[in-house]
């Protein structure tokens, strides 16, 4: 989100000054309160909570995990063989779990902590200590703020779902436990850092100015890029281009797809953090950019195959959000059917062409949808938030100059995530190992890793 | 006694097993099985992965029946499971030495 | 919705009228504002927008598309067989997008645009030309305004399910591409005039004072009209009454009705703009009316059979749901439960003998469970909403008077879309053929239409 | 909830004092009035609603159901044989249809009507009489109400989840009919009271200071002793122990589970009728304690066999969703993963090992599961809700005098449902009988009971 | 040697392969089959829409035995399978003229 | 002509037919199958209970051939399907009385 954390900081420490009734009370009484102040020309600002705002935003939090599970886990699942589908589903479930147990421990104060430090936020706030009942953070707007543990919460989701969806890229070869002890160290180096660089006030990236507003970065160009190195270091499924590996599900990917887009809504609108006409904006280009390039993936598909699939129609779902979500609070509804119809049309020749070109198994392309629709989406934020584009121009700087940021922010994101999961993957790789035994594989992880087979009719 | 193998169209199943009824057929095992033959399969593309099918769904009927009644199974079949259209299907017939009703321990033909 | 948009207008115009600080600002500072002028005496009305009807709205906006992707898609696709699912799936998924995108560039102008005509909307707010992040939409309270934003979502879901919708009636036959040619001449032709006429403060059957809830006729007399006359013209399945036909998976269509059910909570309750009283009985009756309607069919099915399905329930449930969409925000809860049984015993004898005797092949029941039901819940509106049965007595008329209001507006309805609906069919049947081959039929549309299989174990 | 609802009597009655437009109007004029009344230095609180609390808990509402259907209904379906599949998701389906009438005829009144017993509410509120579009319910904030409708469904919820949940005890083999006669006499004679003793202002458990925020007691307990008391008086399932009865889908009792965990957040956030910190709390540690569950099953799994499976993992969530309902507004979020893991870890053994001592058909651990986690949540609450393990502190009492308080609440509940229970299944078991015919168990149900099967492809 | 074919009730599976075990056979292919006979089938009804489905679930197995053994295994089958309710199944004697294993080469006797 | 009755590893299927085409058959009916044999199974655990899966899933090929053809086929599949490993599976050759083309009439060797 176009966030900014100090604010939260002092908005909590504001909170923290004002007396406790003061917070707890309603937003009437509030105004009584702010109405007998007026009446004494008293200008200052109080900060409030609003009930809207709390209600939004926990219904937001809740509609992002619904995105992994069962969102992701299905999304992912159908496309594999039904010998591995547990282990997708699993990998999703576990992941959420640790990570959560993690973003409690440390990551929350890693990504927003009090240090004022342009890569990370220290451990002041590990274990959530000083985080009470009153605790507030800051929203966009001067004065209004929201229970802290809420904004944990919500953040919290982004850090899970940012995990999950990595799997995909090496799916039906990955070692459990390899997978976990790598979530635990990625999300530590990897996304927490980025999370703090491009949404705290002290942030690195986000002093350059870049627009991120839901995580076109930190979501999903990090996953992407991680997901990339993963697959080319693990190496091809057993009998990849020669084994009939077609999805044993279409129909759970559908839903799943479908989830994910229900599910966005909160992770985009949410990420305003209040319910207003922001927030609303938000909503619709959520609705109109995913419409665009999904339309966009069946014509193209129909033109270049003479057949539209449903997983062409889902792949065009994802591409919409994954593009539109660094922009959803920028752009006009038109610009975003615009913005979702290219990336659309870009990632469908990408995993259709040249994905096969370089031959590496990115097995439920997770580089080529939310690798490459990110960067798309990241660049092209700075075009669809023009004025000129119908977007609400957000943006001080030139075209030319915002292009450029944006460019930078994808970058750093692109070079620490790299190089950083390359040397976990190796390390994780030369102790305990990254991947099954061939027999494993063939047998199914489901059976081999887990002791159980998903369907049994 | 004959055993009676035939594959045939699944859409054709139930014409052939009423048909087969009249002409005094009392029972049969039937299965879901994946044909190769002259008959093309078709080709799936999941985002640019092209996977050939070369595999044809059909059903395949095991019928016991006795030696008298032979000829006439296999041409009913062959009549009714018939749309002229390639993949119409094979019936092949070998020989059966014993049959054993289970329940009554009837053997042979009054096994049918 | 008992809805009025000239007010939509009004308020927008106010909105528009009064700074944009005041607009953007807090309820508690508007409040305090209020408050001064208060002293003062002053006791003209400010259009507010309070966030907790901000985030009701956009919530619920979520979940009517949670109704359509994936409810209606797995209520319908378990219904067919296995070979045909992902056409299912695809059409409701496509027709979503296309529906979305048209919505943005005229639809929304067409129901809603300015234009002082009974009939349509006019072209003024094409492309949602003039909204803006502070556009605001009138709500049925005075001075009350939700972002005009939120409302073009939460209409633009009810368009999308209504085409959705019709598809169950002509399942596993229709030809995609001519699919998506009709969806597109429908909603412009049929849905956003019949919308207008029934929704808009301008309207022609709203003028005539008809009680439409949450869109029993627009959405759901309409679908079963368009249905019905598509599964004539298109004619009966390959093999239908010969062959077997049984659902695919009865697990999915019971999923496809659960969603159907928790997603309605936003088309009904949301139709109420705010989050009030109002809100809350469409919220109970939404249960009340469905539980009532389940327990009749599957009493009736008993009795009938001997034996109480699934399908049996499942369809009860959306037949309460149906019956209750006009009624929800009149009715009382125990009154929307005998609406409900009623609806449920009337479509249940429509579609287990009725229907047969007719011999088309309304291969989902879209009109004898959302026509039949449709009418019914449109009609019975006039009763359930009279005090005397627990209603709220919103209607001023007679109930013989309502009664014939109701009546009319169902009639209107019919004999529109029925005849348009008719021409669009035979125009698009001559020109691109509205049925796929009888081979591709045999094989089933996935692989014919798609490409793909939807399960491969 | 650690509800009062005779506040919410005195609410609605003040409601009804105050004039109508006051009620019907905006919080802001509202907050207009105060502030008038403030210059008039007046203190008395007015009670006012507010449209986030509403929007919250509507919402909340709907996550509920939407954890039984489908959620429950999956969760509880996939670990099912495919002949029985229908089975359950009829009565999941059926009960809540058949629990929501009972509610609005007598059971609300009888869980919270005005009569002022220690046992019951009476029945004064039958058939929801009295209850209009005005009648307010109030909240743990003075002052703070909610339309009584909202209440009233909401609670709703409660009671359908509960009677949904005992049926996974005596899945594969209960005869229908007799189900929902048993049903309707349980809830009436064991639900309605339970609540009324433990959540009303005037209950008996409520008198002695327990503490049970969103149902450990009410709905966990209960379900699991209602469970387990079946499972045994109705006997083993035809060749239990012999036949091989693995889950016929992993893949959907995943999916029940997470939908599970997504509706709970309103079953437990909601529970505090307010969108404010309590409810971020209550959510936050929603995901804490699940994450912590899921984490410690999975792990214990791995360390018992080896291998962590889905069902494991599953089963960890479902356990830590239980064991942290009675605590979700007291503990603190690092407390809330330590009581999930606690609970996991005891639960593991019991499903694993105890159960299989003593040798009864719990066919899907209702009572190994919710019953035990119920238990360790009820009386954990005590512990996690001190300050000094992290807890806000809500109880004045000594530690060990609420974990005193806890326990006897717990045994209250055992015993009465426990007892009642038994008496309600011999009764039908003689009058109807509770149990299919062998070959209909065999056959499976969904042919016997309801002439249908859940796949055909 | 010989081919036995068999169908006999699913939930008598497990049941018949442990006695089977026991008499001395080492292998078996198990294949689920949709049986048509004496034993009626069911009707199912969605909406009124009435489905008459005349097969009933039937497990296939086919066990390649010594001569030796035939008559032994046989009875063994319908020893177990038996419930003396209809469908209880049948049972074929077809002659196998040879058979190898894959793994060593081995044939005929020494490859079961 | 011979019926050629083959049992092999699922993965191997695809090759296996390839290898078979080459050497001319032009048809054959595959068959999902469980398999029982020396090569063991799995133990599933849910919650507790465990139940010993002892069969494997497998493939079955049904072949039928001129009898000129026979020697080659049944070499060309245990060479192609070997693997080493237990469980490679069984080939079962069975004489067949006479073949028919359902969609051209033809019969016997004409028709395969
Ligand atoms: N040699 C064979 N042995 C066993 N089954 C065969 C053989 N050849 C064909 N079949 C079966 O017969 C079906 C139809 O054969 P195919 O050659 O496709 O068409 P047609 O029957 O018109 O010649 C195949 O799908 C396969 O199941
Ligand atoms: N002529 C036959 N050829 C092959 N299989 C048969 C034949 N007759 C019956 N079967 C198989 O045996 C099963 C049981 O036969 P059925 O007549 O139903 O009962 P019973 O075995 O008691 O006579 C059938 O379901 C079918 O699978
Ligand atoms: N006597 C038999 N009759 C029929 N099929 C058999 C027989 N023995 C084995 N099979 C089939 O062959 C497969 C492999 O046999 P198995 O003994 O497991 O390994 P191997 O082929 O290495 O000896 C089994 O899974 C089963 O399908």
């Amino acid at each position: 989100m176009k966030t900014m954390m100090k604010p939260a900081g002092l908005g909590a420490l504001l909170a923290g000054l004002s007396a406790l009734p003061a917070l707890a009370q309603e937003t009437t009484e509030a105004a009584t309160e702010t109405a007998a102040e007026a009446t004494e020309v008293v200008a200052e600002v109080v900060a409030t909570m609003d009930k809207g705002d709390v209600s939004w935003m926990m219904i937001s939090t809740v509609l992002v995990l619904f995105m992994i599970l069962p969102g992701v886990a299905l999304f992912y699942g159908g496309l594999v063989r039904a010998k591995n589908m547990l282990s997708i589903l699993m990998q999703c479930t576990v992941i959420t779990a640790l990570v959560i147990v993690i973003w409690v421990f440390w990551g929350y104060s890693m990504a927003f902590g009090d240090a004022p430090s342009p890569y990370w936020g220290g451990l002041g706030k590990a274990f959530l200590s000083g985080v009470t009942l009153e605790s507030m953070a800051a929203t966009f707007t001067a004065g209004v703020v929201i229970p802290e543990f809420v904004f944990i919460a919500f953040q919290m989701t982004f850090a899970c779902i940012t995990a999950a969806l990595i799997i995909g890229a090496f799916a039906e070869r990955i070692k459990f436990s390899s997978l976990m002890v790598f979530v635990a160290l990625w999300v530590t180096i990897v996304y927490f850092p980025v999370a703090h660089m491009v949404w705290d006030s002290d942030g690195l990236i986000y002093g350059w100015g870049a627009l991120d507003f839901a995580g076109g970065t930190v979501v999903h160009i990090n996953a992407g890029i991680a997901g990339l190195v993963g697959c080319i270091l693990i190496g091809k499924r057993v009998g990849y281009g020669k084994d009939n590996m077609t999805p044993h599900s279409m129909t759970l990917t559908m839903v799943g797809a479908s989830i994910l887009w229900v599910g966005w809504f909160g992770f985009n609108a949410g990420s305003n953090l209040e319910a207003n006409g922001g927030a609303a904006l938000a909503m619709i280009n959520t609705f109109t950019a995913t419409a665009g390039a999904t339309l966009a993936w069946v014509i193209v598909e129909m033109i270049h195959r003479g057949k539209a699939s449903m997983l062409g129609a889902a792949s065009g779902m994802v591409t919409g959000l994954v593009a539109v979500t660094p922009a959803a609070g920028f752009a006009g509804p038109v610009g975003a059917i615009i913005l979702g119809a290219v990336a659309s049309v870009i990632c469908y020749f990408f995993v259709s062409t040249v994905k096969h070109r370089f031959g590496y198994d990115d097995s439920l392309d997770v580089f080529g949808i939310h690798g490459v629709g990110g960067i798309v989406g990241a660049l092209g934020t700075a075009i669809v938030d023009r004025a000129a584009f119908g977007g609400i121009g957000y943006s001080a700087a030139s075209m030319g100059e915002q292009l450029y940021t944006q460019f930078l922010a994808v970058c750093v994101t692109i070079i620490w995530c790299g190089v950083v999961s390359a040397i976990l993957y190796k390390l994780i790789d030369v102790t305990m190992g990254l991947r099954v035994k061939e027999d494993a594989e063939r047998e199914g992880l489901d059976l081999a890793s887990h002791g159980e087979r998903a369907y049994s009719m | 006694m004959k055993l009676i193998i035939a594959t045939i169209k699944p859409f054709k199943l139930e014409e052939v097993r009423e048909a087969l009824t009249t002409v005094g057929v009392r029972g049969m095992m039937v299965t879901e099985v994946k044909g190769f033959g002259s008959q093309s399969g078709h080709t799936e593309i999941y985002r640019g992965a092209e996977y050939a099918v070369n595999f044809v769904p059909k059903v395949k009927l095991e019928i016991v029946v006795p030696d008298s009644l032979t000829d006439q199974v296999v041409s009913t079949i062959a009549k009714t499971a018939k749309t002229d259209k390639i993949g119409d299907g094979k019936i092949f017939v070998l020989d059966v030495e014993s049959a054993l009703r289970v329940r009554t321990g009837e053997t042979n033909e009054d096994a049918l």
